[in-house]
């Protein structure tokens, strides 16, 4: 019978035609594309729709599907190679849910550019919606990969694409500088990701990620004892050691993608992109292919205390790094991509103290929300004829209800305030970090500790934004007078609003403690799947290979659970109420002054971006120059010295050649006389 | 027969466009051209071998004809082909084809003779590929140099006398030294063999049959060999640090002449090293395997850092190809199915890759007669389908998935990584060193590009430059789409060259 | 009879002589007779060396080196005369121009 | 004081140690060498008829006279002939010379005095010894006469 899983590599391909159609055909067909993108795209989020009814078991009898498609290399029959690499799918829970989510957003967005770019007369736009729909593709295919190598391999073209994109308006300066930093600074971490890859390969022979013969489910035989034999741990490291190398070598990747600190510099830049660009690969897809990965293979990470420390703490600083950072910026795409940023520290914060229901549910609203407010930031910014600068707005709520409602909507989801998505799920994030630092991990207490605080500076920068943009009078004629959007724009953003506003309630966590309803469906929905891949498995290897255990405050888990979401909401709520008291009113004026040095170090982002490009700049370049000057100079010289010396010692013997007839006889008479007594002394003529 | 036949209408095609007048002998070449191309792909389609040629495998179209004897040893016409020479000669005629196309603009003098020197260059490179005797093979391996030297010499840039003849003189001084190494073991092979046919002697050496010579014992001759013949494959390759003959001949050099000198011409040298070296020397690749993989290491680092420094884009390119012909090194020295073959697969990657590079950089040039990256920026503005083939071509080299490169380098990558070939996994060490090649790769080609290609438009020759005529621009595309076939599948030559470079590894890791 | 030491000797020496003419002096004329005096030396010994082996072919090659030497003698004061006409000298240090 | 005669020569000395060291160096190795007693030749033969006999190639089993053995020497003599006509013929060549624009050989007087630039066409006037001098054309004349 023909089911939804066999529809799915067309999840994948239908964006990719429309890649090559609005590449090859676009400038011929009306909307530049457009209308392929969106027919390709629609058609994949309706796929993507029956597919999760499917694993959900509304349509057919398997709930899960693994299946290699195509067998890349290796796959001759007797082969010497010692594994295959193939491409496959697998779709169980976790990759469905990202497949609605990325089909929907991908959707979303080409029907908002149709506003965004098409309605403001934009050239190249057959290239715009090719990169879309490659971009879509390669995302999706990403999503359903079965292993890591297929994963690697989409991860990569998926850069391609945000290069291709963020460099869109290549005409001018900025954007193609942008874009070539986010796809180095990415490169940089996919250099790690990719020995992470190989090493995969050599220690465990095969990438699968689920199944029994999948690597997570070896590292757990190997480390409970069994098996070992299989896996091939290098440089003679124990299989904890080695995996934990592994582990953090494949982390390179997530962090170079996910923007998180020290690789998250890439990521502001990228807002050079058309704006809907920003929106899909920048906030709601792309950016969660690195958390995503980690999802994919937590059952690999779990094993490894040591890396899922690492990742929970790199979460949590990047979540209050980020969010400083974001409270001083002027451009309005500016503070949300720092918010996007901070948000990604929230999910792997999660991640690594344990809370993989936790992370999933965040990246979902996340994107929901995050997609909405980029969005928003456009129809913005079509209305301020493409200025970015919040100081030069003021005053729109009157002039675009529907983009204000919404774009609140969204605000209020990020900044985490109840009911909205956004609070169950950064709650239910914290709560995780909180119970099982306090179940005796100071580390993840620490890490904890600073993704509250990034609750209070979200909160802050979040309606610091929404009240420069939409509250108080219009600072500037276009603010006055400002452009119209047309249903393209505000269908996407209310779509987006309503889903931002009742994501949260799949999974009420605290209501559910409190009152004991069974309202839990996504974890209800992650604990099914393929063996190994559930989150009750998770949950079982972070307890036995990384010992996590839960700790509770008073009042056991309910009271634990009420605590933490009552600071986080507090601190949410003081931190817009800040925004509120500073911003609030008809003339805001900038308030930076008041932070004295530390404005400057906030404005210079940490000064992150000067030691990368020194690095980039002047290390690498002085090196590089160095090493020209070296190869020009000594190994050259060296090749043109030998042949400099046979020049000149062929000038000097030439001398011998004087022309004149004396000379010539002298010398054959001396070689007359030299062979002679040599004949003479070996014959024994002498004697 | 095929095999001859390609050679000889090779050769006859070259006469012919000798005499051809200049006006016809571009499309005339092309024409010419396309009957290898054709001959090659028949050749892909009947191919039925099985095994490495030089080890006991099933050769392909194989003719032995006995020629000369001297000293007591048969010199034959010995030609064949194996999963790693079909690859590489199908390369040859498909590549040459596309450098005659894309000779049509820039050469403007001359015409019959350069066409005729391509085409006499391509009947001497399949020569290189097919030939199994040691006499046919370093024939046709020094004949190659003669038409470069004259393509360079005659068609290059201002500086084409030094360049040309540094070439010829440095591969030609290198050749002699291999030729030696090569010589001493067979003679050191004494009565074992009594031919120079490359199985035999392969053979003989796999088997142990080395004897002593002029005083060196077995060991010692081995290892001499091996440094001589290394550095004579070397020189060709090239590797670092006898890699400088190769920016000058490049820049100097007309753009078809580049691609074919890096799509072809350094495939010889990483071809023979796999058929000589890591072939017939295993024992010793393996002895001295961590310096091997040293200098691959420092190849890859140190070729992408010297691409980093420069501003002509041709010399970064050039740069580059040192850089990608390390990787095959550090496969070739790994000694397990997925890194010897992805080197070999490498060899044909990087032949399409850098020869699309060269393509798109010489198209460029035909317009604005600059190729310094100062010069100019924002091309992407006045040639779209160039710059858009250029960008994806660039992405192929940085190893971008599902084109060609990847491929290469990921098989080449997990090959290494896991070899054995050092004691305590040192080679992992050193792959993970050279992975870092493919950051500094992303950097210098996404900063030539955004230098060149992106931005306002700016030229500062004066030139009008408007989009490039189909005929520069098809060649690219049909490499581009090369490139990606091989990537989305690379078993279209990888099951052959796996099945082929069997023989090589086995029994050389435990 | 005389051994053929004593030709050689007398030989060598008059080979020689001839030799340290031709290192020594610069005019093309002492050159011309010093190489008859090396011709002659050559004539000695093929004539001793005819009668050591009982065979006049020595002898008789030792004619054809005597009309050769004046065959050479006509075409070497031919070169003179030129070398004369060319540098107003006989000096046959003066024609170097077929050095480096 | 009077300035003891001195030798004026413009001779070097120094290369002449050559040729004596090469004098030294022979007669060493010849007083050294171990020679048997010559054979001579009988008394009773003509050793110049003998030398006759042999160039020109006749044996002596054609003679009824006792001759001293020899190789046949026909062909040599026959080269020899040639070279010594090739010789004179060289002779006169390199001892033409032009004056004047004028040749002047030493067989012919110039009879074209007044057509110096006439080119390859042999003028009537002039014998066939002059052709085979080789120098009957002034251009020749003037590229031969330079070297």
């Amino acid at each position: 019978m023909v089911g939804a899983f066999d529809f799915v590599p067309a999840i994948v391909l239908l964006p990719f035609f429309s890649f090559l159609v609005a590449l090859f055909l676009g400038k011929y067909m009306p909307k530049g594309g457009a209308l392929a993108g969106i027919t390709a795209t629609a058609g994949s989020l309706l796929l993507s729709i029956w597919t999760v009814l499917t694993v959900a078991g509304f349509t057919g009898t398997a709930t899960t599907y693994q299946q290699t498609l195509y067998t890349w290399a290796g796959g001759m029959e007797g082969t010497p190679l010692p594994y295959e690499l193939t491409f496959g799918l697998l779709i169980d829970p976790l990759s469905s849910m990202m497949l609605l989510i990325v089909t929907l957003v991908a959707f979303l967005v080409h029907v908002f550019s149709l506003g965004y770019m098409n309605d403001e007369g934009e050239t190249g736009l057959p290239r715009y919606y090719a990169g879309l729909g490659l971009f879509s593709a390669s995302m999706l295919g990403f999503v359903v990969a079965d292993n890591l190598l297929m994963a690697f391999m989409f991860f990569e073209l998926v850069g391609l694409c945000s290069y291709l994109l963020i460099g869109f308006w290549f005409r001018e300066e900025a954007p193609p500088s942008a874009a070539k930093k986010a796809f180095l600074v990415t490169r940089f971490g996919d250099y790690f990701f990719l020995i992470g890859v190989v090493a995969v390969f050599a220690t465990f022979g095969t990438a699968a990620f689920a199944g029994d013969g999948s690597f997570p489910a070896l590292a757990e035989a190997a480390l409970a004892g069994e098996g070992g034999g299989d896996v091939n741990t290098l440089f003679g490291l124990d299989p904890q050691a080695w995996f934990t190398v592994v582990g953090l070598l494949v982390l390179g990747g997530v962090v170079g993608k996910s923007a998180q600190f020290p690789l998250h510099t890439w990521l502001p830049d990228a807002m050079e992109g058309p704006t809907p660009v920003s929106a899909l690969i920048h906030a709601a897809t792309m950016v969660a292919a690195g958390v995503y990965l980690v999802a994919r293979m937590y059952g690999f990470y779990a094993l490894t205390p040591t890396t899922l420390a690492i990742i929970a703490f790199v979460g949590g600083f990047t979540a209050l790094f980020a969010a400083t950072m974001g409270v001083v910026k002027r451009e309005i795409k500016q503070v949300l991509a720092y918010s996007t940023i901070s948000q990604y520290g929230y999910m792997m914060l999660a991640l690594g103290s344990g809370g993989y229901i936790a992370a999933t549910f965040h990246l979902m609203t996340h994107a929901f929300f995050k997609a909405l407010l980029f969005l928003g930031a456009g129809s913005v910014i079509i209305a301020m004829h493409h200025n970015e600068n919040m100081w030069d707005m003021g005053g729109l709520k009157d002039r675009m209800p529907t983009t204000y409602y919404t774009f609140l909507a969204g605000s209020l989801a990020l900044a985490g305030i109840f009911p909205f998505s956004g609070f169950w799920s950064k709650d239910e994030v914290l709560y995780e970090a909180l119970v099982h630092g306090l179940g005796g991990s100071p580390l993840l207490l620490a890490a904890w500790a600073m993704g509250l605080l990034a609750v209070f500076f979200t909160g802050f920068y979040t309606f610091r934004m929404v009240f420069l943009t939409f509250h108080g009078k219009p600072r500037t004629d276009t603010a006055r007078n400002p452009h119209g959007v047309r249903w393209n724009v505000k269908g996407p953003l209310a779509v987006l609003a309503v889903l931002a506003v009742v994501a949260g309630f799949i999974n009420m966590v605290p209501v559910a403690k409190l009152t004991g309803l069974e309202i839990e469906f996504l974890h209800d929905w992650l604990a099914h799947g393929p063996s190994g891949l559930t989150s009750e498995h998770y949950s079982e290897l972070t307890h036995d290979y990384a010992n996590y255990s839960v700790g509770t405050l008073v009042g056991g888990e309910l009271g634990t659970a009420l605590i933490s979401g009552a600071v986080s909401l507090g601190l949410a709520l003081a931190g817009a109420g800040l925004a509120y008291s500073l911003y609030n009113v008809p003339e805001p004026v900038e308030h930076t002054d008041r932070l004295g040095s530390a404005k400057d170090v906030l404005f210079n982002n940490y000064y992150q971006d000067e030691y990368q490009v020194w690095l980039a700049n002047d290390v690498a370049r002085g090196i590089s120059r160095g090493a020209d000057k070296f190869d020009q100079g000594v190994v050259d010289g060296v090749v043109n010295g030998i042949s400099s010396v046979s020049l000149l010692s062929g000038s000097r013997v030439r001398r011998i050649q004087t022309g004149v007839v004396s000379n010539y006889a002298a010398l054959l008479t001396l070689g007359l006389v030299a062979l002679l007594v040599i004949l003479g002394l070996q014959g024994g003529w002498f004697v | 027969m095929i095999i001859e036949a390609l050679i000889a209408f090779t050769f006859a095609a070259a006469l012919v466009t000798f005499v051809l007048p200049d006006r016809l002998a571009g499309r005339g070449a092309f024409a010419l051209s396309l009957v290898p191309v054709l001959g090659s792909l028949y050749m892909w389609s009947q191919f039925d071998a099985s095994g490495n040629a030089l080890l006991g495998g099933q050769t392909a179209f194989e003719t032995v004809i006995p020629w000369l004897e001297v000293a007591g040893y048969e010199i034959s016409w010995y030609v064949g082909v194996d999963g790693i020479s079909l690859p590489l000669v199908v390369l040859t005629t498909v590549l040459t084809s596309l450098a005659i196309v894309s000779a049509w603009t820039p050469i403007q003098h001359r015409q019959s003779q350069f066409f005729g020197l391509m085409l006499f260059m391509e009947a001497n490179l399949l020569g290189v590929f097919t030939a199994l005797d040691f006499f046919l093979w370093f024939i046709f391996w020094e004949a190659v140099l003669v038409p470069m030297y004259f393509l360079i010499g005659v068609w290059g840039g201002p500086r084409r006398k030094y360049a040309a003849i540094k070439f010829f003189v440095y591969t030609n001084a290198a050749s002699l030294i291999m030729f030696i190494g090569f010589m001493a073991l067979v003679l050191g092979l004494g009565d074992s063999t009594s031919s120079f046919a490359l199985p035999d002697v392969a053979q003989a050496l796999r088997g142990g049959d080395l004897g002593s010579f002029y005083g060196l014992d077995a060991n010692t001759l081995r290892v001499v060999a091996f440094a001589a013949m290394f550095f004579g494959f070397a020189v060709k390759v090239p590797v670092v640090p006898v890699h400088t003959w190769l920016p000058d001949a490049h820049v100097e050099a007309p753009t078809p002449v580049s691609v074919m000198l890096a799509g072809v011409l350094l495939k010889m040298g990483t071809y023979a090293l796999l058929r000589f070296n890591f072939t017939m020397l295993p024992e010793v690749a393996v002895e001295y395997a961590p310096f091997i993989a040293a200098i691959a290491v420092l190849s890859v680092i140190y070729g992408a850092m010297l691409a980093l420094a420069q501003q002509d884009l041709k010399r970064i390119v050039a740069y580059s190809s040192v850089s990608s012909m390390g990787y095959v090194i550090l496969g070739l020295v790994a000694y397990t199915a997925y890194g010897v073959g992805g080197a070999t697969f490498q060899m044909v990657a990087h032949g399409l890759i850098s020869g699309l590079m060269f393509m798109a950089v010489g198209v460029i040039y035909n317009t604005t007669h600059t190729r310094m990256v100062g010069d100019m920026s924002g091309m992407a503005d006045r040639m779209p389908v160039t710059t858009g083939i250029l960008i994806a071509g660039a992405f192929g080299y940085m190893g971008l998935p599902l084109m060609a490169g990847f491929a290469a380098e990921f098989f080449i990558f997990t090959g290494a990584f896991q070899s054995s070939v050092i004691a305590g996994n040192g080679l992992a060490l050193f792959t993970a060193a050279a992975m870092f090649g493919i950051v500094i790769v992303a950097g210098y080609l996404l900063f030539a590009m955004q230098r060149t290609l992106f931005g306002p438009f700016r030229l500062d020759t004066d030139y009008e430059v408007g989009p490039a005529p189909l005929h520069d621009t098809l060649p690219l595309a049909v490499l581009l789409v090369c490139i990606i076939a091989l990537g989305v599948a690379p078993e279209i030559f990888f099951s052959m060259i796996t099945d082929a470079v069997d023989p090589v590894i086995g029994g050389v890791l435990q | 009879m005389v051994p053929p030491q004593y030709y050689l000797l007398l030989a060598a020496a008059i080979f020689c002589i001839g030799l340290f003419g031709i290192l020594t002096r610069r005019n093309a004329l002492l050159f011309l007779m010093s190489v008859e005096l090396m011709l002659n030396a050559a004539n000695i010994n093929l004539v001793a060396f005819s009668v050591y082996w009982g065979n006049v072919t020595g002898q008789t090659l030792s004619l054809f080196t005597m009309a050769l030497a004046a065959a050479e003698v006509a075409i070497g004061i031919g070169i003179i005369l030129t070398l004369y006409r060319n540098f107003g000298d006989v000096d046959v240090t003066d024609a170097a121009s077929m050095r480096w | 004081m009077t300035t003891k005669p001195q030798l004026n020569d413009d001779s070097n000395f120094l290369p002449g140690l050559a040729a004596l060291g090469l004098f030294v160096v022979m007669a060493v190795v010849f007083l050294q060498a171990e020679f048997g007693a010559p054979e001579g030749f009988p008394a009773d033969v003509s050793i110049v008829a003998s030398i006759g006999y042999a160039m020109f190639d006749i044996s002596a089993d054609q003679l009824q006279q006792q001759i001293v053995s020899a190789e046949g020497f026909l062909a040599a003599f026959l080269i020899m002939a040639i070279a010594l006509d090739v010789a004179i013929d060289a002779a006169v060549y390199l001892a033409k010379r032009e004056e004047a624009g004028e040749v002047v050989t030493a067989l012919v007087e110039d009879v074209r005095s007044d057509d110096p630039t006439s080119g390859g066409e042999p003028s009537s006037g002039r014998g066939p010894a002059a052709r085979a001098d080789g120098g009957y054309d002034s251009s020749d004349a003037s590229s031969g006469g330079d070297r």
